[in-house]
């Protein structure tokens, strides 16, 4: 599974070293360091309240760590704003899905292109000549995703109105579309069924393998990650406890003993 | 669904509404229409009602009195401004061509109405009676051809009041290092007596200062701390509706002397100084008309009006000072119809003639005497030139439970006032790109 | 010198008129997160139904009436505006309450007349001279405004022991923090929003019988509420103190800016100032003075 | 049955982009159009085009204006009459001061002042947000109230604090009968609401909304919302100023600033809810109903021969109008322009319900 197809796992494409982050006085992460190599599925596992979201966060720079450096494509930096990071490739979904509700599900994925559309309001409010045709070019990329997601009845839908699961898949569908380098994926299968998981999964890797994005993924069923991903960074109370293949991972003492609750 | 349905009955509703705008036009013919800005509710809502009761009651007494003016019966309808400019404009364009003629004649009844009405009126060629408001450079008559701002513009109303101050302190030369304050309604209104009272006090070598009040004028108390600590001789009050109340009583919390204050003829009426109590007291204003119900015409309204439940508001708030400028101001209107139809013929007349008949107005004692109001005011006569007539009122104090005059009337001094008038409306002329009319050659 | 405290304290005292408004806003943004935009025609309905009660009937009569007319107002609003509206966005039941504050504005004055009605409870009114040893010609303050400040700082007294000392105020206290928890209180969401919404009717009533005793009762009062926002800005919504010294300094501010640097304006600067001082102050602590700080989360 | 897509098919994303997808729709816009232009001014009394049309279409476009702001970008704004204030006095003083300008000239440039201003005053929602936000708008409203009565520059040092529009003349046709005011005006609404209805099916709009619907997430994609909110606040102010121009040249001939006060400015927020938040389209349905009613509550009764006293119709609207507000969040925040959605609905599936 993990070496199907003609997918090559490539070089380092986004190292973190030694991320410390706290909240007042409360630390979120602890000296935190592991790499994630292009064209990879890596997934970030550990308990509740491990800091894993608070990770993902500091990846595409929502939060801003008080210590470490993120080397992203071998530029290193401490400190970025989230649009930052989007304009250089990093695209994300939520833990609890943070679509634009008002908008329909075609809006929501044309929003993850408007980083690539640059035409200026005037040519906007005229929506003529070079401001349509760009827009028709994204349009047609917007419709390559809505294929690849079979949502082409939701189209036009607001996503509001819609229920949990295709929610998700068109949450999938919005950090697609700003064609990341790399994709990271908050639980992107909780609260599904296991028909749900499996297409999710499907697309997962299909994702991976088609386009070739690094994926970094947060979850908690462990059989799925055990399944797809290539390699496993494990968090608990903040500080990193192991790394490595899925198999290498789930030997691992301290993070049976994590899992199990064993008291530090 | 079924709720949406509710709010499409609701639009049907509105288009239904919209469908009858303008249609329902079932005047008869015969009768002379006049459209009434009016404002019963909001900030100014005190002021305004006594007012638009007293025109009402007088145009309403007439009718059963003489059967309108001459036999023409007036019919008069309300539009509701609430003192705001752009629904006194949708007020004037909705009334008037309504009627068999046309409205006669437009009281605006508010300084921004005036100013956006005055661009309008000509083109319509309706006539805007401003009775002791509007703007003062209208007086002149070759250039605003249609506006008549009778009795007293707000340069009349303040040399009025500096006269009066002269004559107390023993002349002008005596008003000499004096300092005066005006404390203003932020808004037209309220501008409009500053130019002239910066060239008295150019002068007299008295020191002009003035204090904006912002609309609706509750709050007052830095103002009036101000005044605390400069001390003026005189403070002058240029304030509507709740503003005059509220500037009384802050000028008790600072105990500035009542008696050193004086109000133009809008501020001055009841609702100003009855919320101060006795605070009040002493309180001076300037009256463009004398105030109590015992004149013959009030014993016409309370015979042919109220005691048959006609009346348009209470009957003990007739006889109050807003409530008699209402009266008088529906006495001018209809004198000036009365005085067209002389030469145009006795039925509803157009806005045009009625021009006229304001034109060649001449409301002499006699006729005042004959019309029940003498006593109440003042004779005067328009020309082409002066669309003013008379600038003469009288100085009131409010002893606690009513006004009384301690002045008789007094004139402005149209020596200052005219070329200041003139230069004004010169410069009107000049920017609409109107050409004055030559007044010698008009009769 | 002693001019300037004349006009700190007239500020102050003004400030303590505002805060009374304030007041009503912070209570119902407390417990039930609704900024009421028609605090202000609350207090003008409560002080027209007093003031024209009070020709019927004695005055402690009228206000016990006017008392019930505001708690019929509560469940009325929280039976035909809350309720529907339950678990909409704070910027929907905002623009709700702008509509009630319309509609209010209207029946009032429908029910009542929008004439100007004096007010008089009996309240102090003259100018006394204090701290004559201080300064030199001392320092005018207005009993009026003092006996204002004294019905203020009763208000709040009452209003801190009934959120401290009894249980419903306990459990509104709850709804503050939670609305999960308050439910285990076992007081009904909506009872607790009748409540508070009844509360602010009478906090409204005493802000109109001040206003009305210093204005007259008429339809201007309802425009006192714009000069509660920017306190509510500087104080934070949801604190009872904030709404005081907000309304302290905003009333200080202004008056102090419209007599000493007014003039260089021409005046008239107090309408805008508290509102740009607020906005200022929010730029630098968005939360406000007591406000609680939101921590973002994704 | 004439209300049909069947046998309609897009054969290109722009064809099913275009604002008006269905053939019928083309068709009543069309009519609509038609009537406005051509059919409107030959048949209707002055009254009713300076009364009702002109005031109609300029409320409708400062709709649009605030309704790109609120509902598209979900920035409450309570300082409408503000920015329309600054539009009126930009283009007098524009028109007084360069006599020799274009009149579209000195709208633009009036709009334009109006956006920059707008986006000064938008700063400080790159802090707060919701009614805070509202709230400070308010500083707006105030301080350019204030700023034009006080400040005597803007009305040419006249006394009183009054301006009046100079004579009005467009490529030398004089601009003074009430069909000629209302051409102008109807051409430059449809323009800016066509503009601004592309303006929101696009990059700009969409941008708009995503910080409406939930600015963090939007962040995280790539929109900086500095970015986002202060273009809306520029083009809703844009779109306000010139607004503000044609009502003080086109309508009200002259004007202080009273004529631009807060009470325009809750006006011109309840158009946009009771219209739809988020709807070109709804603007003008907004900006109808509101004109609607007090004219309704004055001639209905009349019509019925039972007249209402002035101060009963006052307080009635007021009453009318705050109920409508809360009666529409409550059933339907999205307005009538939802109803006429849902309206269309209904046709296209009739006789058949499901």
């Amino acid at each position: 599974m993990t070496d199907s197809g003609g997918r090559k796992i490539g070089d380092v494409l986004l190292k973190v070293d030694n991320i410390s982050l706290a909240f007042g006085g409360v630390r979120a992460l602890n000296d935190v360091s592991f790499d994630i190599r292009a064209h990879e599925i890596r997934a970030i596992i550990g308990p509740n309240g491990a800091g894993k979201s608070s990770m993902l966060n500091v990846i595409n720079g929502f939060y801003h760590p008080q210590k470490g450096t993120i080397t992203f494509r071998d530029i290193a930096r401490t400190d970025i704003g989230p649009y930052d990071a989007a304009s250089r490739g990093i695209a994300r979904t939520f833990q609890n899905i943070a679509l634009f509700r008002g908008m329909s599900t075609l809006d929501n994925i044309m929003t993850g292109r408007l980083l690539k559309m640059k035409r200026n309001l005037l040519w906007q409010a005229l929506y003529w000549g070079p401001a349509k045709a760009e827009e028709m070019e994204h349009r047609a990329a917007a419709e390559r995703i809505i294929d690849f997601l079979e949502i082409q009845a939701i189209r036009k839908v607001p996503v509001g109105r819609l229920p949990y699961g295709l929610q998700k898949r068109v949450e999938l569908g919005r950090a697609l579309a700003s064609e990341p380098d790399l994709l990271l994926l908050d639980e992107p299968m909780a609260g599904m069924n296991v028909e749900e998981k499996e297409d999710m999964c499907r697309f997962i890797l299909d994702v991976n393998d088609e386009f070739g994005t690094t994926i970094a993924l947060i979850e908690h069923d462990m059989g799925v990650v055990m399944d797809i991903s290539d390699r496993v960074v494990v968090l608990d109370y903040g500080k990193k406890i192991a790394d490595g293949t899925p198999d290498e991972v789930r030997g691992d003492q301290a993070v049976i003993d994590a899992y199990l609750g064993v008291s530090h | 669904m079924k709720k949406h349905w509710r709010i499409a009955a609701l639009g049907a509703f509105g288009a239904a509404a919209f469908a009858l705008t303008g249609a329902a036009d079932a005047l008869a013919q015969g009768e002379q229409f006049l459209p009434r800005l009016v404002y019963r509710t909001g900030a100014y809502a005190p002021n305004g009602v006594p007012f638009a009761n007293g025109y009402s009651d007088y145009l309403n007494m007439l009718n059963e009195r003489d059967g309108g003016i001459n036999g023409v019966r007036l019919v008069q309808e309300e539009c509701e401004t609430g003192y705001d400019t752009a629904r006194g404009v949708e007020c004037y364009d909705r009334l008037k061509a309504k009627g068999a003629t046309g409205a006669g004649l437009v009281d605006p009844l508010s300084t921004g109405i005036t100013f956006a009405l005055t661009e309008k009126a000509p083109g319509d060629k309706i006539p805007l009676i401003t009775m002791g408001y509007g703007r003062s450079e209208s007086q002149d008559g070759s250039v605003f051809a249609w506006n008549f701002p009778l009795l007293g513009t707000y340069w009349a109303a303040a040399d009025i009041i500096m006269r009066h101050i002269a004559d107390k302190e023993g002349g002008y030369a005596k008003l000499k290092g004096k300092k005066i304050t005006l404390v203003f309604h932020d808004s037209p209104y309220g501008k409009e007596p500053i130019p002239l009272l910066e060239e008295l006090a150019k002068r007299h070598g008295f020191t002009y200062a003035g204090l904006p009040v912002t609309h609706p004028g509750v709050e007052q108390k830095a103002t009036w701390l101000q005044i605390r600590q400069n001390r003026p001789d005189y403070v002058l009050l240029w304030g509507w509706g709740v503003m005059n109340s509220t500037a009384i009583k802050e000028a008790a919390a600072v105990n500035y002397p009542r008696n050193k204050m004086i109000g133009v003829w809008w501020s001055g009426a009841e609702p100003d100084v009855l919320p101060g109590g006795d605070g009040a007291k002493g309180y001076l204003a300037a009256a463009l008309h004398a105030i109590g119900d015992q004149f013959p015409v009030h014993r016409d309204v309370y015979k042919l009006v109220y005691d048959k439940a006609k009346g348009a508001g209470k009957k003990e708030e007739v006889g109050q000072v807003l409530y008699n400028r209402g009266l008088v101001n529906g006495f001018l209107a209809t004198e000036a119809i009365r005085t067209a139809m002389a030469r145009y013929g006795n039925k509803p007349l157009t806005g045009e003639q009625v021009r006229w008949g304001l034109e060649h107005l001449d409301i002499t004692a006699a006729r005042i005497k004959e019309a029940g109001f003498e006593g109440l005011v003042y004779p005067l006569k328009i020309s082409c030139q002066d669309h003013m007539g008379s600038a003469r009122a009288r100085i009131q104090q409010w002893d606690g439970a009513k006004w009384s005059f301690v002045s008789d009337w007094i004139e402005a001094d149209r020596k200052l006032i005219d070329p200041m008038v003139t230069a004004a409306a010169k410069k009107y002329a000049e920017e609409k790109k109107i050409t004055p009319r030559d007044c010698s050659k008009e009769m | 010198m002693g001019f300037f405290f004349e006009v700190l304290f007239g500020g102050f005292l003004a400030g303590v008129l505002y805060a009374l408004v304030a007041l009503g806003f912070v209570l119902i943004f407390k417990a039930s997160g609704v900024f009421n935009f028609a605090q202000g025609a609350m207090v003008l309905f409560a002080a027209l139904s007093l003031v024209r009660l009070m020709e019927w009937m004695p005055i402690p009569l009228a206000l016990l009436a006017s008392v019930a007319i505001m708690i019929v107002f509560a469940l009325a609003v929280e039976r035909l505006v809350l309720r529907p509206l339950v678990n909409q966005e704070g910027i929907i039941l905002f623009m709700a309450t702008i509509g009630v504050s319309y509609f209010l504005d209207g029946f009032a004055q429908t029910v009542w007349g929008s004439e100007i009605y004096k007010l008089d409870i009996g309240l102090p009114n003259e100018p006394v001279m204090i701290l004559e040893s201080v300064f030199d010609g001392g320092v005018l303050v207005n009993t009026f405004d003092l006996a204002a400040a004294a019905i203020a700082g009763v208000l709040v007294l009452v209003l801190a022991i009934f959120f401290q000392k009894t249980r419903i105020g306990r459990a509104l206290r709850a709804v503050a923090d939670d609305h999960q928890a308050a439910q285990s209180v076992g007081i009904p969401l909506r009872d607790i929003w009748v409540i508070v919404w009844s509360t602010s009717g009478i906090v409204a009533l005493v802000a109109g019988i001040v206003w009305g005793s210093a204005l007259g009762v008429q339809f201007s009062i309802a425009l006192v509420a714009l000069k509660a926002l920017p306190v509510l800005i500087l104080g934070g919504f949801t604190s009872v103190p904030g709404a005081i010294i907000g309304g302290l300094i905003i009333g200080a501010g202004e008056k102090l800016a419209e007599v000493f640097i007014g003039p260089c304006f021409g005046g008239g600067i107090e309408t805008w100032f508290g509102y740009v001082l607020a906005l200022l102050f929010l730029l630098v602590r968005p939360q406000g003075l007591f406000g609680e700080r939101i921590i973002e989360r994704v | 049955m004439l209300y049909r897509e069947a046998g309609q098919f897009k054969t290109t994303y722009g064809d099913d982009q275009a604002i008006f997808p269905i053939r019928q729709d083309r068709w009543g816009i069309a009519i609509v159009l038609a009537i406005a232009f051509v059919v409107l001014p030959a048949v209707a009394t002055p009254y009713f085009v300076t009364s009702i049309m002109i005031p109609f279409l300029i409320y409708a476009l400062a709709a649009i204006g605030l309704n790109l702001l609120t509902g598209y970008c979900g920035q409450v704004s309570l300082g409408t009459g503000g920015f329309m204030a600054v539009g009126a006095y930009a283009a007098y003083n524009f028109a007084v001061r360069v006599p020799e300008l274009n009149l579209i000239v000195v709208f633009l440039l009036a709009g334009g002042m109006a956006a920059l201003v707008g986006v000064v005053f938008g700063v400080p929602s790159l802090r707060i947000k919701g009614f805070y936000l509202a709230v400070a708008t308010l500083a707006a409203q105030f301080f350019l109230d204030w700023a034009f009565s006080r400040i005597k520059w803007f009305t040419n040092y006249t006394p009183s604090g009054s301006v009046a529009a100079p004579p009005l003349d467009l490529f030398g046709i004089a601009i003074n009968t009430p069909d000629r005011r209302y051409y102008l005006i109807l051409t430059i609404v449809v323009v800016m609401a066509l503009a601004a209805k592309n303006l929101v099916r696009g990059r700009v709009g969409r941008s708009w909304m995503a910080i409406r619907d939930m600015d963090i997430a939007a962040e995280i994609i790539g929109i900086r919302p500095w970015r986002a909110k202060l273009s809306a606040f520029a083009v809703s102010s844009f779109y306000i100023g010139i607004a503000g121009a044609l009502w003080a040249f086109l309508h009200l001939g002259a004007w202080e600033p009273l004529a631009f006060d807060i009470n325009r400015s809750f006006t011109l927020l309840f158009m946009v809810i009771i219209g739809g938040l988020g709807s070109i389209v709804g603007c003008f349905f907004g900006a109808a109903f509101i004109l609607m009613v007090p004219l309704a509550l004055n001639q209905i009764p009349l019509a019925l021969g039972m007249p209402l006293s002035t101060a009963m119709i006052s307080h009635l609207e007021f009453m009318i109008f705050g109920a409508l507000i809360v009666f529409f969040l409550i059933v339907e925040p999205h307005g009538l322009a939802r109803l006429w959605g849902l309206g269309k609905e209904k046709l296209r599936l009739w006789p058949f319900p499901h």
